[in-house]
């Protein structure tokens, strides 16, 4: 009996994705209550091994180019079906339970905040050139964000970072997925001295400001734009 | 002003709006002329004031700094004013520039965020069906409710009988015990109505129902059902083997592979 | 995209076994809700043709040994795991086990509670013809019945229905997927007033009378009940 086997057996079978601890921790448990002899083999499994395994199944999968892959996401590996078939796969679970699509100023914050965490406030904003109040807001409240410490700086201002949730949400392993990582990271930052001397005003824009960035979802037509845009959408386009 | 017209967008902020300028001139961003720029970026920023449109603040900021860039650039080299705080070589069109490519790249990876977004609605999770390792079913082949809607029936007999008579008892349930087990021992596939067909009250249905029941809790009877909605039929149990053995023969499995059971 | 592909995909994602009419369904629900354009080609798929397909895929799978196999029982097709593999996929969903099976009187007493929630202990005795304070410990603490409140009679006496556990337990989508559950509705038990005089002593019977009562409902002749019932009929078979 293969571990490689086991290990796909267990994740055929499992209700959710499983991290490489979870596995572990199948693995000793049968040994521990199982008649099976072979189970004892698999007691202590060390992680190197198990992730090893994982990569080759996944591997396997990718180039057996079947209708599913083995994948890792946020950690944890699960099986898959290709996009493609989602319409079929759809008639038969339903759509998924998945919130709205994020707004275009929201995926730049995001960006921003992926390859750059931990940041501050001020250090997007100066990326960005506006405001980020109203889409951090929401990049919380999704919890794709989050406080991950403070800047030791003067103000000792909020260090922002990704969660799981945001690679979850993007069906990703870990950062270093990110596609360009590397280039967008090497990318010089300002000198920090220079972020304190920004203006605090800048970075809390009042709502009403901030409403006509964020809103408009790139109007053609100016008279609509002007007359409409600002009374009716909201501060995030919901289509977005 | 009639070009702005056409091709008036709302832009999330000046450098979005300077990078659509830079892209409209059709020329590498390290290429622009800034000057030009410059102008352009302050006509909009009038027009956006002429359509009376909320001005955020960022986009005033930045005219400033293109009109600055601008007045320097009409000044000979010698004679540019070097402004307080500003370093020796701190050249503010390159520190826009710079700007510029720097956020462009943010904006093209929230373009392939957005793209991996799409993507993942797609990507469905395969979720393993619920599989239950059941301890291999007892001899009861029917389900609870299949007998309770046995004896159901045959109570219906007996629902206009006063039900006072449930106190003037005649039946003991060691004495239906008795009898089943007679009527068993005689013939197999005994009839679950047969066993109440001699009832007259309902306290005699009621105990020989008990009756019954204990003996499939003593093991002495097996009940099944021949086929789905067919009569319970109540047989002798086999003999009991000196130690059962831990897994009494399931019925064939339909899948041998697994003694999984799907809920 | 190819009939086989989609089958793969679908069946990959179900967690039911599927019959062809119901595969057939997906591509017919498919071809009639998305905007795929492919998907309609697949709207009026014949049964002899999807069968040869899922013949196809189990062979294939067959042969590429892996550690899960598609197969067909009773007509309908699901993917399953080798035998071999069952002592770590036990250890992986049996960590929530189900408890032991109930006891025959307490799946009598349950199906009572099903059919005629909400009711009182002595309505359920009624029923039933003996005590039911043991089973129905049994019942509320695997939580599969609860208090759903009090009957507006003298002494306000606990009414009891069925939890959700019994639902999860017996695999029912709700009460009304109760087997001929009109007909079990329908024993006339004596209205709720007529609790008030029925013995009090009945209802909390001591243990040593539990065993009379459970087996000989009111017995006529003591000595007779005492001495054959107690010896045939333990209080509660011990085993559950």
């Amino acid at each position: 009996m293969e571990l490689k086997a086991i290990i796909e057996a267990v994740l055929f079978n499992s209700q959710k994705p499983l991290s490489p601890k979870e596995l572990r921790d199948v693995l000793s448990q049968t040994a521990d209550n199982s008649e099976e002899p072979f189970a004892k083999h698999f007691k202590k499994t060390k992680d190197e091994e198990l992730i090893t395994v994982l990569e080759t199944l996944a591997q396997e999968h990718a180039t057996a180019a079947r209708t599913f892959r083995l994948v890792c996401v946020a950690g944890a590996w699960q099986f898959v079906s290709q996009p493609e078939f989602a319409p079929w796969i759809k008639t038969l679970v339903g759509e998924k339970s998945r919130p709205g699509r994020l707004s275009q100023p929201a995926l730049e914050t995001l960006a921003i905040i992926a390859y750059r965490q931990p940041l501050t406030r001020a250090e997007m904003e100066q990326i960005r050139g506006v405001a980020v109040d109203g889409v951090m807001q929401t990049l919380l409240e999704r919890g794709i964000v989050e406080q991950v410490g403070r800047a030791e700086v003067v103000g000792r201002p909020v260090l922002y970072g990704t969660t799981p949730a945001f690679l979850e949400y993007f069906g990703l392993r870990g950062l270093e997925d990110l596609p360009a990582a590397d280039e967008l990271r090497k990318i010089p930052v300002k000198k920090p001295e220079a972020l304190l001397t920004v203006e605090p005003g800048l970075a809390t824009a009042p709502p009403e400001q901030l409403s006509m960035q964020e809103v408009a979802p790139r109007e053609t037509n100016p008279t609509e734009a002007t007359s409409e845009s600002r009374t009716t959408a909201p501060p995030e386009p919901p289509t977005e | 002003m009639s070009e702005f017209k056409v091709q008036f967008e709302i832009f999330e902020g000046p450098l979005d709006l300077l990078l659509y300028l830079v892209k409209k001139e059709e020329v590498d961003i390290y290429e622009v002329n800034l000057t030009k720029l410059a102008t352009e970026f302050i006509n909009y920023v009038d027009l956006m004031r002429q359509l009376d449109l909320d001005i955020a603040g960022e986009f005033l900021v930045m005219a400033a700094t293109l009109m600055y860039i601008k007045s320097r650039e009409l000044l000979p080299k010698d004679q540019q004013a070097v402004v307080e705080g500003e370093e020796d070589g701190e050249d503010p069109r390159w520190e826009l520039i710079r700007q510029l490519v720097e956020y462009k790249k943010f904006k093209d990876a929230a373009g392939q965020l957005q793209e991996m977004e799409a993507t993942q609605e797609n990507v469905y999770r395969r979720t393993a069906p619920k599989l239950s390792f059941e301890a291999p079913a007892q001899r009861m082949e029917v389900s609870i409710f299949d007998l309770v809607n046995a004896v159901n029936v045959i109570l219906k007999r007996f629902v206009t009988t006063d039900s006072r008579d449930i106190f003037e008892e005649k039946w003991s349930v060691s004495e239906k015990i008795e009898t089943i087990v007679n009527l068993i021992r005689e013939r197999t596939g005994v009839k679950f109505s047969e066993l109440f067909a001699a009832a007259t009250s309902r306290t005699e249905v009621v105990v020989t129902f008990l009756a019954m029941l204990e003996l499939i809790r003593l093991k002495q009877i097996v009940i099944a059902q021949p086929e789905a909605f067919a009569e319970i039929e109540i047989s002798q149990a086999p003999p009991q083997p000196v130690a059962p053995p831990p897994e009494p023969p399931a019925e064939p499995a339909p899948v041998p592979e697994l003694n999984l059971r799907m809920n």
